[in-house]
């Protein structure tokens, strides 16, 4: 029996459970990214990032992880894989790439630790 | 009235539409993935569904934060497949079965599960790749049929517990069982088995959890409704919440099922890929 | 842990919105309407709730029919409200209460109610016109409760069963019960009663049968969830079937409750309007 | 309890159940009706109906139905009286009004029948 307050989660090393607390903080990155979706929107951001994360209102934290390319950064200020896939996509990072990236491994060495779990 | 056919499940990664494009299935890396596919193609030839239902998860194009249902149903005449941000070509839209949604919603609705209905809806890989795997080709496949699309929520938590999942599963079946036309339907789950995108856990993959949820979702899914959401995290991964959609095919399916094929891959890209195809007792 | 004080409900009409403007509160026209509220604006001052849950249903401004989410509850910050069609002037934004919402909808998923979660919602005279009605010059009013909307579809078939709605309302209850913080809790339930706008019965209203759930809300709203979605239909009109938002309401309140004030008028613009307030046992 | 089946609709007189059927008849006619919510979209109605329609794909008795303001036309080819009021607001119609084109009745009267039922 799961108990009855947002604070119920179990702690999960290395995973972030994104419930409502973390929603609400990255609401602005994630619609930002949501709106990659449409291509005029990436070529808006490419051309002018740091003009497009002030329209969505992203805050300096968020801009800095952005800037950094920060994966880690990115989903501690609320952001959230399936939107943010979508940035990745603009800087033509694979899942691998995105994953190594948040392990401290080179992309080769990731798909190598994935196929060892067979 | 229809008849419910079986149940096929399959992981549904973006990669996998990617590798049919490219016509990778005798790759190595690919081709014990494909393997999985031969049987099941052959169970469809052999008894050609009038409808299909696809339950998949969203992944960030049909929904946003915004309006985030926890089960969606399509109600549309066509289904459109749009960039989901990665520049991909889109698809010829997916024929849909408005009267069988609207069917399957009034009863659902009565039967105390909170639909949003979606009159247009643009879907993504998670319902797609399943699409191409099972009728290559697809959309143009002449022998495609007719789709229902229902997404549960795997974005935002809370997600939907196993045990509604299962109850889900349970009423759709009750739904398409008294759809008043002569019709064959078969019902996918598509997405996991275990994967993490995110986090520095990212690439986790649990093999022994995987063969647990395999062996039980054939015999005795109820067992797997004792797994709480956050045990699912824990074990199946961030991402592998998708298991939900197996859950509510499941429970479409009734009690006496028999397994036709089984496969079961490490990795292709992040992900465990399970795919099993269960038939319904005539 | 939090309280719930009690209910509230009342008609929603946009004419009323502009009757406020207008300052028409004695016009022989409005009196009779306006006469219901004193003893509610006195009661809220004296237990100046700190959070409104306000139940009413979207009239086609934060739906439409291509996400139409049977139960959809508000987690913003705030809440805008928009040009319905009308061209009237926009107020400025109503505060939101995420903590609480989020709280709710884990609750209530929990629960198995199949949520809809809306991080961002534009909120309709359904929820507006009330929150002026009890807070005057509301948003702009100090003594105003942050807000937590939650919608219900009466726009489009299936709606929910009376007895879903009612059990929505006890979950609802049950959660706000279990919310850990000292704070004070109002519900609103708004819409109604007997009205319908459209076809050759336009015009309908049904006295007896809104003096039947009047009675029968207060002290016996199980006896309500008797009645089908179709017999509502019938007996409060088309668009009578908001008396789902009072059963939603009643339903958060427990067995327990003390009627404070009553009042009934026909007409306000097409609508029979009723106005309630229930009391909550300590 | 009510049977599994959109067809369970008890027959009300005067009444049209907006339910799955209708919706998939009135779909475009709703949407352009909700767009309405915007100002823009209002004025290109007002300035080019024929066209406003076309681009939404009503069907030729959705547009005849508008033409002519037939309400009860509108609502036979599954318009929704919600969706519908906003564009009775472009004509400055009141749901009076709107309740008196219904019912064969001047708007007094039907005021006046309103207040007969107290
Ligand atoms: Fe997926
Ligand atoms: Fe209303």
């Amino acid at each position: 029996m799961e108990s009855h307050s947002h604070d119920y989660h179990i702690d999960i090393p290395g995973t972030t459970v994104f419930d409502g607390r973390m929603a609400m903080k990255g609401y602005a990155l994630n619609k930002m990214c949501y709106d990659f979706n449409r291509a005029e929107n990436r070529e808006a951001f490419k051309a002018d990032p740091e003009g497009w994360m002030e329209k969505y209102g992203l805050r300096d934290a968020q801009r800095q992880a952005i800037r950094d390319n920060d994966i880690l950064a990115m989903i501690e200020e609320g952001g959230n894989i399936y939107y943010l896939a979508k940035l990745a996509g603009i800087f033509k990072l694979s899942v691998q790439d995105v994953g190594g990236l948040q392990t401290g491994r080179t992309t080769e060495e990731f798909k190598q630790f994935l196929a060892s779990q067979a | 009235m229809a008849q419910v056919l079986g149940g096929i499940t399959t992981s549904h990664i973006p990669a996998v539409g990617n590798a049919i494009d490219k016509g990778l299935q005798d790759d190595p890396y690919w081709k014990p993935f494909f393997d999985g596919y031969p049987k099941v193609h052959a169970w469809i030839r052999q008894h050609k569904p009038d409808y299909v239902v696809n339950i998949y998860n969203d992944h960030g194009l049909g929904f946003f934060l915004d309006r985030m249902p926890t089960f969606a149903i399509g109600a549309a005449h066509e289904y459109r497949n749009e960039d989901e941000g990665w520049g991909l070509p889109s698809l010829a839209p997916f024929p849909g079965a408005p009267e069988l949604s609207w069917h399957i919603i009034e009863s659902m609705v009565e039967d105390e599960f909170d639909i949003t209905s979606c009159q247009e809806l643009a879907v993504d890989h998670g319902f797609v790749v399943p699409m191409q795997l099972f009728w290559p080709g697809a959309p143009n496949n002449p022998d495609l049929p007719r789709a229902v699309p229902i997404s549960a929520n795997t974005v935002q938590h809370p997600i939907p517990t196993l045990k509604r999942a299962l109850d889900f599963g349970k009423a759709l079946g009750k739904a398409l069982r008294s759809f008043p036309e002569e019709a064959k339907v078969v019902i996918l789950g598509t997405g996991g088995l275990s994967h993490q995108l995110d986090g520095q856990r990212a690439g986790f993959i649990n093999k022994d959890f995987d063969q647990y949820c395999l062996e039980n979702i054939v015999s005795n899914p109820e067992e797997l409704t004792r797994i709480s959401r956050m045990e699912l995290v824990e074990k199946a991964g961030a991402q592998g919440t998708e298991f939900l959609m197996w859950m509510m095919m499941r429970g479409a399916l009734g009690d006496d099922v028999t397994e036709i094929t089984r496969n079961y891959h490490i990795p292709i890209s992040n992900t465990a890929a399970g795919t099993l195809l269960l038939e319904c007792a005539a």
